[in-house]
């Protein structure tokens, strides 16, 4: 099934929580594909088999036997195991109630009209203070304080560097209008909603470099609002944002002033 | 063809037409109503701050404007019963002392609630209580209004009926009472909600 | 009460009814003014306010508005009404109570 | 107030205001047709931008294919039938819109489409499609035109209110194709006017919430009158559990429209409220917009109109697709000659069916950080409401049966919806279950998903009781050739439109793109689906003409039939005449002995006819 659904646009999944999803998927595809042959066959061949021409005289009671009931009855257990079998489980995976912070890569990400912003704590490990009278498009979107444990935070626009192999748990919230923050190999999809700051959880299995994707409507940019994520080893990780950290401190003058 | 059951209560059901499809009316305000009191539930759990009710409020004019429906609720319901007494004489006086009462509420509500809060600067744009506040009292203003104009006609060009059938014209205050009693209903929950909690 | 059934003795009989559920009425909204003006702990406070609401409301529905012997259909209809504002409130509310993952941000 | 007094109505009364149900249903049929044209013609726009994005639209042949049929229609109702010819007005009138689009620097310059009119256009495409098109079809049209008579009513037990209801509707379709005149267009935060995008949208927006206040209380006004008409207005002896299965459709739909707008009109005025009066019942404080601070005091909640609106609209889905299932089944049951198997658990199914829909709303609400309890919740009901939607279709496939299959037009399409409408409804499955849908929430999957069940479903189901009913409603069959065509010719272009929409989907390309996913390098291998579908898109279109064409022609010189031509059981076919009589439908009111598909009883055998009228009384023989 799984290289079926494959065929048929399934992107290749690349995170460790993504495998559930994927097993889901599977699952309620088989339960679709039966119901869907059975009936298709139940279908054409009822319409074959009694048309007029041939069954000229209708029977008054047709099916007798409970054939269907016991189908029926199976549909519902199907969708049962579904339900507690993987779906239950799979949800609490990801929406893990307060979600474990040690060890893992602490993001978070402000969508806006129509960009991501990134924003990593830094070698403090701490996120500055963010402030709506801060905010400068141009210079400082997130409205930064960068006086405390804000003046190490590094900032990106649509560049989301994770990675691979290590847990990441991104803060996720929006500026003005929602949106939402698709991630199709890591089969990681949440609203971005303002107001609210929503964890996201998964953990990345493979390096590589594909795109975040907007899945909700957010305006007339919303065909374009994409960014980037690339996963890439712990080292290079470490290496980028070292690179980004100087990159800072040479701007720095500007920034705070 | 006449329709039938539209004066006539249908056997088995026990209804006529219009009581049921008044009481159907009532049940979607019930969900209209119940959706406001439900956004009201939620935004002020979801707030982070939330302005002392008490305060903002006038809960003498609240108090005494509850007292005035109730008791327009009584006159209306006499006004149907007087009619069932066949007494005409005093239908009008009951009808028209409700119309007089839902006047005074409405009085009481612009010029003692809105207006005096307006003056202090309080619109439905400073906080989400006052959002809430004019919103909801104004829907129910609404339809208070609407009573009126239902009230009023049957006070005047409606009460012709009488004459004509009686029943009829019965029913029909029948109804508008459901409507009245409700509209009370609503505010009933709409006091303690906005005015006391 | 179907207005078939009534006649105009019942009427009278029930006028006076009626102006008992006014004086009960008028009391029960002195009463929660005053309770209100005690300022008891908020739980009981909308408990209370809520209990004589609700008190008051099935008086003047079930006698001002007859639905004391009105016909079990219409009381179905708003049966089911109640239970999907029910519905409408307590579940969005029991996420926004229990949901400690997703934060409110200013 | 109905008068059969025999004096003569004016024409304002009789045609255009009347308060005879079957005006008002043809009314209402007319409308919901159009409608579903202009929506159509809206998304054939958008499907161009998506096949081929930011090429200029060939405009003179999107506008001169509804002219030209506008044209024909004009010309084929001739002199003699001035409002037939009329109707070719708003095949015209929707050239010239087209023209209009065209024609602004602000929504296609140089014939290129703006992404701010991309959306305008999918808005109210979905817009006009749901409220405006199919539910008034279905439930204003066939609801009006068959119930009473179904039932064995003169009229609906308020015919004023009914009037009231389509007017109503008319003001508030007026209001929405006004809005795409006023600056800024129409309304584009799409159907679902999620804030705080609304909130901030043009003025378009404040004009879709006036429609949408119309449309409401239309649609109250319909429900309240459905409701009583069926509760009151059946005839003598028809018990519950002998009305067709398209009475309890219309009639459980009633039900969820009554109780489940009225949140979104609370909705609508909050909106309305945070447009024009300031508030911030949607708005959150801190927002800021293009680096501007908005100055709202905030505090409110955007998830807010979420839950209210898809508190209506799911309820409002289950309206789209119930009458549709109500046509099918009595379409099945008559060309099956044969009862529906298993009526009174399709009849439970419903009932269940629209209780639940009240809570399951929030399945569309899985990814706004929803915590697992509730998520467990609105799961578990979601799966729960897919079993009376297997139930009723499992009952129709198996009501085939041992039935002697006529392959006539209506029965087509009928045949026709139930594997489409079970595609659309499991891919839903996969939508229910809250992991699966992280994957494909937002996704041209959910487009595929319901459009699977909206448009070869409902729309099928749709085409099906025109040509049905036809013949009830003009005493004339409609060609059965033609119908031929446009059955087969619809059936494999929706198809090809929306087929490749659940590859796409699976894929994770978004919906609501201007460009069609070309910004994305993961919809990059699927871009060329874009082009099939675009093309089935236009195709399935101008396999509409034989419909029109054959729609014109059947008016004009159709077949004479008898008044039950199809040798149905149910009142509206056996009791009165085609067309029935204006003011009362029945010489006299039917009284009901039968269920309502006594098809091929065993014992009648008397080889003359295979049914059993419902208003035909016991002979002693039939006592089985
Ligand atoms: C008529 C309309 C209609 C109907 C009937 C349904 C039916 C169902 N819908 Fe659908 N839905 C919509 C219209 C409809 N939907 C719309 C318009 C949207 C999108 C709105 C938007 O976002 O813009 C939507 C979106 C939507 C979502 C949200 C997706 C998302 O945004 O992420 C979900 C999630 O649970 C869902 C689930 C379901 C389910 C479980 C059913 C179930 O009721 C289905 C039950 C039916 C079956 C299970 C079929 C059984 C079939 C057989 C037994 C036989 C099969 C045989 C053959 C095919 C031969 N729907
Ligand atoms: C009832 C609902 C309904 C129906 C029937 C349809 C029908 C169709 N829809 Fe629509 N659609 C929606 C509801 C519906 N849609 C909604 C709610 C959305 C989401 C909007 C949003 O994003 O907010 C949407 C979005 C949507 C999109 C996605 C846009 C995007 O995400 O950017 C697409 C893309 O192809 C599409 C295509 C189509 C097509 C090709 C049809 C075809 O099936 C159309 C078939 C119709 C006809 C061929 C017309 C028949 C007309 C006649 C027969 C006229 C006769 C007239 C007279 C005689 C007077 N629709
Ligand atoms: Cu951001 Cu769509
Ligand atoms: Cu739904």
């Amino acid at each position: 099934m799984i290289t079926l659904l494959r065929y048929f646009g399934l992107p290749p999944n690349y995170s460790v929580q993504g495998a559930e999803i994927d097993q889901m998927i599977v699952w309620v595809h088989w339960l679709m594909l039966i119901l869907f042959v059975g009936w298709g066959t139940f279908f054409i061949y009822t319409l074959f088999r009694y048309r007029r021409s041939k069954n000229p005289k209708a029977d008054y009671i047709g099916v007798k036997r409970h054939y269907t009931k016991y189908a029926e009855i199976g549909v519902v257990c199907f969708e049962a195991l579904l339900l507690i079998g993987f779906a239950f489980p799979a949800w609490a995976n990801r929406v893990r109630e307060v979600p474990p912070e040690e060890g893992a890569v602490v993001v978070r990400v402000v969508a806006e009209q129509f960009v991501w912003n990134i924003h990593y704590p830094g070698a403090d490990g701490m996120f500055g203070e963010a402030d709506i009278n801060r905010i400068d498009p141009q210079t400082n979107p997130l409205g930064l304080d960068r006086s405390n444990a804000g003046v190490d935070d590094i900032v990106t626009i649509n560049q989301l560097h994770l990675p691979v192999n290590r847990p990441i748990v991104i803060h996720l919230t929006s500026k003005d209008v929602i949106h939402s923050f698709s991630l199709p190999v890591m089969r990681v999809k949440q609203d971005a909603i303002p107001g609210m700051s929503i964890p996201v959880l998964f953990e990345a299995t493979e390096t590589g470099e594909w795109e975040i994707a907007c899945a909700q409507l957010c305006g007339l940019g919303h065909y374009r609002m994409r960014g980037f994520l690339t996963i890439e080893t712990g080292l290079a990780f470490e290496d980028w944002l070292a690179e980004q950290a100087a990159e800072l401190e040479e701007e720095g003058g500007e920034w705070w002033e | 063809m006449e329709i039938p059951f539209t004066v006539e209560a249908r056997p088995d059901t026990g209804l006529e037409n219009p009581k049921l499809g008044m009481w159907l009316f009532l049940a979607s305000e019930v969900m209209l109503f119940g959706a406001l009191f439900s956004s009201y539930i939620l935004l002020r759990t979801g707030a982070s701050s939330w302005p002392i009710q008490s305060q903002e409020v006038n809960v003498v004019v609240g108090t005494v404007n509850t007292m005035i429906l109730i008791t327009s609720s009584v006159t209306m319901v006499m006004a149907w019963a007087s009619l069932k007494m066949d007494n005409f004489k005093n239908f009008r006086i009951y009808l028209m002392s409700t119309i007089f009462l839902a006047l005074v509420f409405l009085i009481v509500k612009i010029f003692w609630e809105y207006i005096p809060k307006f003056h202090h600067g309080h619109y439905p744009s400073t906080n989400t209580f006052y959002a809430l506040y004019y919103t909801m009292t104004g829907l129910h203003g609404l339809h208070i209004l609407g009573g009126i104009l239902i009230n009023a006609y049957f006070l005047i060009p409606g009460s012709k009926m009488w004459k004509k059938d009686r029943k009829r014209f019965t029913n029909r205050i029948e109804l508008a009472g459901l409507y009245w009693h409700f509209v009370d209903l609503v505010w009933i929950f709409l006091f303690p909600t906005l005015y006391l909690l | 009460m179907t207005t078939t059934t009534t006649t105009a003795k019942d009427v009278k009989k029930h006028s006076r009814v009626y102006f008992t559920v006014f004086g009960v009425l008028a009391l029960l909204t002195v009463l929660t003014v005053a309770v209100a003006s005690l300022e008891l702990a908020v739980g009981i406070g909308i408990g209370v306010a809520l209990t004589i609401a609700v008190l008051k409301v099935s008086l003047v529905a079930s006698f001002f508005m007859h639905l004391i012997s009105e016909k079990k259909l219409i009381f179905i209809i708003l049966i089911f009404a109640v239970l999907f504002i029910m519905a409408l409130i307590f579940l969005p509310l029991s996420d926004a109570l229990t949901n400690v993952g997703t934060k409110n941000v200013p | 107030m109905s008068d059969d007094t025999g004096h003569e109505e004016s024409f304002w009364r009789k045609y255009i205001f009347s308060i005879d149900h079957k005006i008002i249903g043809i009314q209402y049929g007319i409308t919901g047709l159009a409608f579903l044209l202009i929506g159509f013609s809206l998304i054939a726009l958008m499907r161009w931008q998506l096949a081929y994005p930011e090429e200029p639209l060939p405009w003179i042949v999107f506008a001169a294919i509804p002219a030209l049929i506008g044209i024909a229609v004009i010309l084929m109702g001739g002199k003699k039938r001035p409002y037939l010819s009329m109707s070719g007005l708003i095949f015209i009138g929707l050239g010239a819109l087209i023209w209009y689009f065209v024609s602004g620097e602000e929504r296609m310059p140089g014939a290129i489409m703006l992404p701010e009119f991309y959306n305008q256009l999918g808005a109210m495409h979905g817009t006009i499609m749901v409220f405006l098109g199919v539910v008034p079809l279905a439930v204003g049209g066939f609801g009006n035109y068959v119930l009473p008579l179904q039932i064995g009513a003169p009229d609906m037990a308020f015919p004023r209110i009914n009037m009231a209801s389509y007017w109503s509707y008319v003001s508030g379709g007026v209001i929405m194709l006004v809005s795409f005149f006023v600056p800024g267009g129409a309304a584009n935060s799409g159907w679902t006017s999620y804030p705080p995008l609304a909130d901030i949208a043009t003025t378009g927006q404040t004009l879709w919430l006036f429609g949408m206040v119309f449309l409401i209380t239309s649609s109250l006004l319909g429900a309240v009158n459905f409701i009583t008409t069926v509760i009151q207005l059946r005839a003598k002896g028809l018990t519950w559990m002998r009305l067709p299965f398209f009475v309890w459709s219309q009639f459980i739909s009633a039900f969820l429209l009554l109780l489940a707008f009225p949140p979104l009109e609370v909705a609508g005025i909050f909106q309305l409220m945070d447009r024009l009066a300031g508030t911030s019942f949607f708005l959150p404080s801190g927002l800021v917009v293009s680096g501007q601070i908005i100055a709202v005091s905030g505090g409110g909640s955007p998830l807010l109109w979420q839950h209210l609106f898809w508190f209506l609209a799911h309820p409002e889905v289950y309206v789209l697709v119930l009458p549709a299932m109500g046509i099918v089944a009595e379409v099945i049951a008559n060309n099956t000659r044969k009862p529906l198997w298993g009526y009174r658990s399709m009849v439970y199914s419903a009932i269940f069916l629209g209780i639940m829909s009240f809570i399951v709303w929030a399945h569309h609400m899985f990814l706004t950080g929803m915590g697992t309890t509730i998520a467990a919740f609105f799961q578990t009901t979601t799966m729960i409401i897919s079993i009376p939607s297997v139930v009723i279709l499992t009952a129709l496939f198996i009501s085939l049966w041992g039935g002697s299959i006529r392959f006539n037009t209506p029965m087509l399409f009928a045949l026709g919806f139930l594997p489409m409408f079970g595609i659309g409804g499991l891919t839903g499955l996969p939508l229910g279950l809250a992991p699966s849908d992280v994957h494909l929430h937002d996704t041209y999957y959910v487009i595929g998903h319901f459009h699977y069940v909206v448009a070869p479903g409902t729309i099928f189901a749709l085409f099906a009781g025109i040509y049905y009913w036809f013949p009830k409603i003009t005493g004339k069959r409609m060609n059965e050739k033609l119908g031929k065509i446009h059955f087969y010719g619809s059936f494999i272009f929706m198809n090809g439109v929306f087929m490749p929409m659940f590859i796409q989907g699976l894929a994770g390309v978004s919906r609501r793109l201007w460009d069609g996913g070309a910004e994305f390098l993961h919809a990059q291998p699927f871009l060329y689906l874009n082009e099939v579908m675009s093309v089935s898109a236009w195709l399935l279109g101008l396999a509409q003409i034989p419909f029109i064409i054959n729609l014109v022609r059947s008016i004009r010189s159709g077949e004479k039939v008898s008044s039950n031509p199809w040798g149905a059981t149910t009142l509206e076919w056996a009791a009165a005449p085609s067309p029935p009589i204006a003011h009362g439908n029945f010489k006299t009111l039917p009284e009901v002995h039968q269920a309502a598909y006594e098809y091929s009883v065993p014992v009648e055998g008397d080889g003359t006819s295979d049914f059993i009228p419902q208003n035909q009384p016991d002979k002693e023989h039939v006592d089985k």
